[in-house]
């Protein structure tokens, strides 16, 4: 095929043919090329983790992708298409003028009002200095316990909104906490402090709209008995009635308590895992 | 000039002896494989069995030599194979058959009318020694390739140098005979050149009682047939036969004096 | 439940219920024994060639040409799919397009295994293209193929880098969310190779001027068979991949397409079958009337040979070709599953006899007036690559469904559309 | 500058991306495509200079003329010669592979006694022995020979010398027992002949020189060539000669005898023929009846034949009553029948007989492989290749085909007298020795093959009878010196006698004889050879062409 082949001679029909195999095989190279290209170009750009968020966000059962305001009460029902993103939500102005409705009831976990949640149960608290503090809220840790292992990231370690923060393990499970804030991590707390971290954001916390995508007040509350609505059912052994029904408590470390649970979904739903 | 080797094969000369079939094989470096079977083996040439159908004195049997006819029109195998290991030489109209090329996909013995292509099935072997009797002219085949009839393509090419080395471009006649010519004891194979007009084997092959076989499928062979017989020269084409196993016999011949039991 | 079980559980996408670890190897061994079996025979046709099949000089071609054919046939529902759903937009078609993109790279995949034991000289397999003769259909089957075949891969790839752990690492979830953008690219491409390839597969008998079973007339460079192939490709393709939906839901007992994908599916397949069935009556007549008389050979010699009789030309173009394209196409049959999965199921074997009469029965056949009829039985070696083939189709869409999303999950939508 | 794992991938991919337009990676494609079509285990021939040989085969006694192609000192082909006065360029299917012989599995390599391995001291000491204790009686197969010459004169002393007659010369013995004159002297005449009544012999299938025959019929019967010649072929099946044969006439087998009786009875009463001679008993109704004809059909078969003479009826086997019709036809002795081509009157003992009283039997390596001596002496044969066990006590390995140097006298169906020399083309790998050889080794006194071959070059010579062919013809009165001569033998020319004198031969044929059931023992092979070359063994095979494999271990 190529000069110097023995015996080898052209004929039209072989450019004809040649040509025209060789436009095809370069059209499917290319293709893989710039797949792998943009792919580069992702990574480099950022684009790659919210693109990973994007991802897993659709794989999410429809149940963990309520819009808050539907969780607040302020609509009826909303299935959230913004990636949890209420800052480039171009609705979140139209519903937020409705006022929350529905009144706070205790369900006996403490889920203290200064502070911000996010979905991946990670709760967010603005310091004075500017600092964010963050950590496990009370459902993730009445679900886990004491866990067996921490993996932490570095002191200056840039976390990136929704991505994995920081994994716990637990009876070989391992569960990946999505971090509800971006910016840099400077401290880190120890067990008592269940290693909750302070990090420097990369925008101002003062500006609302950087923590807009966190959940508040009545929206919380409409989450966790959600939430805590869910666990009951998945919680609960086969064949008996809801066990908190009256909204009793949550046993510490429940993990431990319900063994035979199929705790592969429960946590991938409780931590928004795929 | 180009020319355009081919044959006329005699069937009333032709005594079913198969001289021409040992010497092609001997030529060709042919091992006698003993696994091989009449459906496994190579038989460049070929010499099989006609009979006209009918029981007892009336029966009557012929021989015909089969090999490549190295058609000239559509030349099946050289169309079908897909990486050119069959080539019509321009020069001579012979079909190459190139084994060193061949992926031994075996479509061109699908593509084959006369059945004249075959597969080395095995390696080819020989018993101690005999491998010291090999024609050293042509390189025998490995496993897996297709091989055929190419007219003794060795002799021409060493006919070629010959020519070549007395200074002359064309080769002279008597150099080149395949070997299955030259072997034949009643000359009932005869080789020519058909572009020629001054060839007799041109001219036989548009003598009366010429043909070729399955000439209607248009391929145009190079190797033709002749007999006097009617009945033999209807093996030429399916149809003719009218699928009834009897043929008809040329009684101008010798019916007269087949006794009657 | 064992902790492999649960390391098990961890790779099925969230949400699906698989069978225990257990019970899926027990359904998997016995292919797995077919499959080495194969692999094994396999190995003495590449170490001892080609005598270990009961092949001959006369017989050249065998079983694995008929293998290659139909399963390339049944895998033409993979680019059919694609194509409409990425060129006709058919957007009520994506349940099934994964499942067809498996199917179609099973089927490929496993024929170009077979061509690399059938070739004598599987070393020079890229003489091929080293030397092309752009005359031969056989030529273009191979450049087709090959592309197709990568083709196949790339759309594969996506599905598989959606299993639940490998999507853990970004760069593949990136890399593939960016390749499943370019798919509908790859969907046009595959379409054009397949369109020639089905073709060139029936104009490797179409062109066989010396074998008047198989040779037909013309249209530019192309016998009619290339024609009819592609249609009937196109027209059973659709059948196949309902057969095998089908298959599946009743292997699993869970509903995983809806009814009127199916019924789609079945209209498509019936529609194409119908025409096909008459190109092919049409076809046959000149062949018999025209082309076959113009070389010498009247029809009558092509069916005097017993099992060869006129009754197979009927099944062929009547029991396997009209009856299905009616079950397939009225509403009647088609709305009720049994007949709509009989229809399908014939139709199948409609292709597959066709197939095997194009490769088979051609060679059987007596070429010069004083040739013999010939009967040829494959050997050992070569029904248990054969089987070997069909194991590994079942093994790796057993492997596809345990661990990727094929189907979109019960009860969300299909995970594709949000893919994009 | 730090080089990290992904610029590592980067060069990577580079290199590989610019690897592809240099011509590295094409040039190795096209290699492996070479090396794949060279694999050691794949035998070549070896590369050489090819030279042409010419020599007679010595096969069989019929000693048609070999072109042997040879490439490093080794025969790699075998092709007819096609200036050979009698077989014209012409051989016999088995020829063309028989360069393959010398190698064929069934080769005896070594001396064999009882199965076992010996030495060829351990067979010499044993012949000898056997020599001092008793009468030895030699059997020869090819008698002429300059080796058979050996045997004879070894045999004068010891005991006894018989031949084995191939079928051809004992379908001539009635007439050596009616004329006197010995069958080893007798030939037909085809070049002459005009219609041959064939009763059963294979005339177009391997009969006499089977070159000689063929080519006159290929000629002469398309006519190209006069005097036209008309094959009759009587034989009960449809064989090759009959299929060709310008005339087949079916009759019942076995009966070959009484026909030719009928039809001598016709010619006789309506004095078809000059000559007289006895009328047969059978009467033309009782033919008709054992032949399986009509007394009509028989009447015009005697009729045809006589139209376009010279006629001549060729047996099969030893049947007087075709022997007796040919006296009838007055076919013998005159042209274009069987004639007397040579002046020699020796007869020969035949070996059919038993052999009564003897201490050893010795056979040539030329003898039949079918052929088994009816004796409880202690047989040594020699032989180059293994047959079908017989009773053999000693095995001696002979020369094979194209090995030995030996001289190659007239062809037993020959109408004129030939001779010509075999130079030794090709050496065996482990000792041979021939029977001539071996005998002189045991009675040194003997004068060897060789010196004979000498003095028979000398007296040709002398004689200054016939001519010389080689490319060209040479009267023998031309040729310088007895030495010029035998060289030129040597180098494969062949001398060729004068054409038979047409003296009559006087057949004492007082009655019709008894149609006696043919020949006593039924072995008809000329061809020495047990084993038939492997190239024509598998071609048989696979082409169906001859169902029973003749001659074949």
């Amino acid at each position: 095929m190529f000069p110097g082949i023995d015996g080898f001679h052209w004929t039209v029909g072989h450019v004809v043919f040649l040509l025209l195999f060789f436009a095809v095989a370069s059209t499917i190279l290319g293709t893989v090329a710039s797949a792998a290209w943009r792919t580069a170009h992702d990574f480099r750009s950022h684009h790659a983790i919210d693109l990973c968020w994007k991802a897993d966000f659709a794989e999410l059962p429809e149940a963990d992708r309520r819009c808050r305001h539907e969780l607040s009460g302020r609509v009826i029902s909303r299935t959230c298409d913004n990636q949890f993103d209420c800052r480039t939500c171009q609705n979140y102005s139209h519903f937020a003028v409705l006022p929350a409705t529905g009144v706070t009831q205790d369900l006996g976990l403490d889920y203290p009002a200064d502070r911000l949640y996010h979905r991946g149960h990670t709760w967010a608290k603005p310091e004075a200095d500017g600092t964010v503090s963050i950590g496990l809220d009370a459902v993730a840790d009445h679900l886990i316990g004491p866990p067996d292992s921490v993996e932490v990231p570095e002191i200056g370690q840039q976390l990136d909104v929704n991505q994995i923060a920081w994994r716990v393990r637990k009876n070989g499970k391992e569960v990946r906490v999505r971090a509800p804030l971006e910016g840099t991590v400077i401290s880190i707390g120890g067990r008592e402090e269940n290693w909750s971290m302070k990090i420097r954001p990369r925008l101002d916390v003062q500006d609302p709209k950087t923590t807009r995508h966190l959940l508040r007040g009545p929206e919380v509350h409409g989450w966790i008995s959600r939430e805590l609505e869910r666990l009951q059912l998945q919680l609960r052994p086969a064949g008996t009635q809801p066990t908190l029904a009256d909204g009793g408590m949550l046993i510490h470390g429940l993990i431990d308590a319900l063994p035979e649970a199929d705790w592969n979904t429960v946590l991938a739903d409780t931590f928004l895992e795929v | 000039m180009s020319a355009r080797y081919g044959m006329v094969i005699d069937l009333d000369r032709c005594t079913g002896c198969g001289s021409c079939m040992v010497a092609c094989a001997a030529e060709n470096n042919v091992p006698a494989l003993p696994q091989a079977t009449a459906r496994t083996g190579l038989t460049p040439m070929l010499v099989r069995r006609l009979s006209n159908g009918l029981e007892g004195n009336l029966g009557r049997e012929a021989f015909i030599p089969i090999l490549c006819m190295h058609c000239e029109h559509e030349t099946p195998c050289v169309h079908v194979c897909p990486q050119q290991a069959v080539e019509v030489d321009a020069a001579t109209g012979i079909v190459m058959q190139m084994p060193q090329r061949c992926l031994g996909c075996r479509y061109c013995m699908t593509a084959c009318p006369y059945h004249a292509r075959y597969f080395n099935w095995w390696d080819p072997s020989w018993p101690a020694g005999m491998e010291k009797s090999l024609n050293p002219g042509v390189a025998s085949r490995m496993r897996g390739v297709v091989e055929k009839c190419n007219l003794c393509h060795a002799r021409f090419h060493a006919a070629k140098e010959k020519a070549a080395a007395a200074g002359r471009r064309e080769i002279d006649a008597a150099d080149y005979i395949p070997a299955c010519v030259e072997a034949c004891p009643t000359r009932a194979i005869r080789f020519g050149n058909l572009a020629d007009p001054n060839d007799p084997v041109a001219q036989e092959a548009h003598s009366a009682n010429a043909f070729r076989l399955l000439a209607r499928i248009g391929t145009e062979p190079k190797v033709y047939y002749k007999s006097d017989e009617a009945w033999v020269r209807s093996m030429a084409e399916p149809g003719e036969q009218s699928g009834s196993p009897v043929r008809s016999a040329d009684n101008s011949r010798n019916q007269s004096e087949v006794q009657h039991v | 439940m064992s902790s492999a079980a649960l390391a098990d559980g961890r790779w099925i996408a969230r949400g699906e219920e698989r069978v225990s670890l257990p019970r899926f190897l027990a359904w998997l061994s016995p292919w797995v024994v077919v499959l080495a079996i194969g692999v094994y025979a396999a190995g003495l046709c590449l170490y001892y060639g080609l005598n270990q099949t009961n092949m001959d000089n006369r017989f050249a071609f065998g079983l694995w040409i008929f293998l290659d054919l139909g399963i390339i046939a049944l895998g033409a529902g993979a680019f059919f799919t694609g194509f409409l759903v990425y060129i006709l937009k058919r957007a009520e078609l994506r349940p099934i397009l994964n499942t067809a993109v498996v199917v179609g790279f099973i089927c490929y995949s496993g024929a170009v295994a077979i061509l690399g034991i059938d070739v004598g000289q599987p070393l020079r397999f890229w003489f091929t293209f080293w030397h092309p003769n752009t005359h031969s259909m056989l030529t273009e089957v191979t450049f087709c193929i090959t592309c197709y075949l990568t083709v196949l891969c790339l759309e594969y790839i996506p599905i598989v880098l959606r299993n639940r752990q490998l999507r853990k690492l970004p760069s593949f979830l990136v890399f593939e969310h960016q390749l499943h953008k370019l798919v509908p690219v790859l969907a046009g491409v595959g379409t054009l190779l397949s369109f020639f390839h089905q073709g060139s597969l029936g104009g490797l008998y179409g062109v066989l001027r010396g074998r008047p079973f198989a040779f037909r007339q013309g249209v530019f460079i192309w016998p009619s068979t290339f024609f009819l192939f592609i249609l009937s490709a196109i027209a059973t393709g659709p059948s196949f991949l309902m057969l095998v939906t089908a298959t599946v839901e009743s292997v699993t007992g869970r509903r995983l397409v809806s009814n009127d994908v199916f019924r789609r599916l079945g209209l498509i397949s019936g529609v194409l079958l119908g025409i096909y069935v008459a190109a092919k009556s049409i076809d046959t007549l000149i062949w018999l009337n025209r082309t076959s008389p113009s070389e010498g050979f009247a029809a009558w010699q092509y069916y005097i040979y017993k099992p060869f009789g006129t009754p197979v030309l009927f099944a062929e173009i009547v029991l396997f070709g009209l009856l299905p394209a009616f079950l397939l196409t009225f509403r009647r049959t088609a709305e009720r599953r049994g007949w709509l999965l009989s229809g399908a199921a014939l139709a199948c074997c409609g292709i597959l006899m066709n197939r095997f009469v194009m490769t088979v029965q051609t060679l059987a056949l007596p070429t010069l007036p004083f040739d013999e009829f010939l009967r040829y039985t494959p050997s050992w070696q070569e029904i248990a690559s054969f089987g070997g083939v069909i194991a590994y189709g079942v093994i790796v869409y057993s492997l596809s469904y345990r661990y990727l999303p094929l189907f979109p999950k019960s009860g969300g939508e299909n995970s594709h559309v949000s893919g994009n | 500058m730090k080089f990290s794992r992904r610029d590592l991938l980067v060069w990577g991919a580079g290199a590989a991306a610019g690897l592809v337009v240099t011509p590295v990676p094409w040039k190795l494609l096209d290699d492996t495509s070479k090396w794949s079509q060279n694999w050691p285990w794949i035998p070549q021939p070896a590369r050489g200079p090819v030279q042409v040989k010419q020599s007679a085969c010595t096969l069989c006694p019929n000693g048609c003329g070999v072109k042997v192609r040879m490439a490093s000192g080794w025969p790699v082909g075998v092709a007819g010669v096609a200036s050979h006065p009698v077989t014209r360029g012409a051989l016999c299917p088995l020829a063309f592979g028989a360069h393959q012989l010398n190698w064929h599995p069934d080769r005896l390599r070594t001396v064999r006694h009882h199965g076992s391995p010996a030495s060829w001291d351990d067979a010499r000491a044993a012949f000898a022995k056997a020599c001092g204790e008793g009468r030895v009686v030699v059997i020869d197969g090819y008698p002429g020979r300059a080796a058979s010459a050996v045997l004879e004169a070894f045999a004068e002393r010891r005991g006894e010398y018989r031949v084995v007659r191939g079928a051809e010369t004992r379908a001539l013995t009635p007439y050596e027992k009616w004329s006197g004159v010995p069958a080893e002297s007798f030939g037909y005449d085809l070049e002459n002949a005009s219609t041959i009544l064939s009763f059963g012999a294979p005339v177009l299938d391997g009969w006499g020189a089977p070159g000689r025959f063929t080519r006159l019929w290929a000629e002469r019967a398309a006519g190209q060539v006069d005097p036209l010649m008309r094959i009759i072929q009587i034989e009960s099946l449809l064989s090759r000669s009959a299929g060709r044969a310008y005339q087949w006439i079916s009759i019942r087998s076995g009966s070959e005898g009484i026909l030719a009786a009928g039809i001598a009875r016709v010619l006789l009463q309506e004095k078809l023929v000059k000559t007289g001679g006895p009328i047969p008993e059978v009467t033309l109704d009782e033919a008709a009846l054992l032949t399986g004809l009509d007394a009509t059909a028989i009447r015009e078969l005697a009729r045809t034949i006589v139209v376009r003479g010279p006629v001549i009826a060729i047996a099969n086997d030893n049947n007087p009553s075709v022997a007796a019709l040919n006296v009838v036809l007055g076919a013998v002795g005159t042209r274009g029948g069987v004639v007397r081509r040579s002046k020699t009157t020796k007869v020969y003992a035949s070996a059919d007989a038993a052999i009564a009283s003897a201490r050893a039997v010795i056979l040539d390596s030329s003898v039949p492989w079918n052929f088994v001596p009816q004796t409880d002496a202690e047989v040594f044969r020699f032989a180059a290749w293994n047959g079908s066990p017989t009773k053999t006590d000693w095995f001696l390995p002979a020369p094979g085909f194209l090995e030995e140097r030996t001289d190659v006298p007239t062809a037993p169906t020959s109408g004129v007298e030939t001779y010509a020399l075999a130079a030794s083309l090709a050496k065996a790998a482990h000792k041979t020795q021939s029977c001539a050889e071996f005998l002189v080794s045991v009675d040194p006194s003997l004068s060897s093959a060789e010196k004979i071959i000498h003095t028979r070059c000398a007296e040709l010579f002398h004689a200054k009878r016939g001519n010389l062919h080689s490319r060209e013809e040479t009267a023998v009165a031309k040729i310088a010196s007895a030495q010029k001569l035998e060289e030129q033998l040597w180098s494969g020319a062949v001398w060729l006698g004068e054409p038979a004198s047409g003296e009559s031969i006087r057949c004492a044929l007082k009655q019709w004889p008894a149609a006696d059931a043919g020949s006593p023992s039924d072995w008809t092979a000329s061809w020495a050879a047990p084993v038939m070359p492997p190239l024509a063994s598998k071609l048989y095979q696979e082409s169906g062409l001859r169902e029973s494999q003749r001659r074949n271990a």
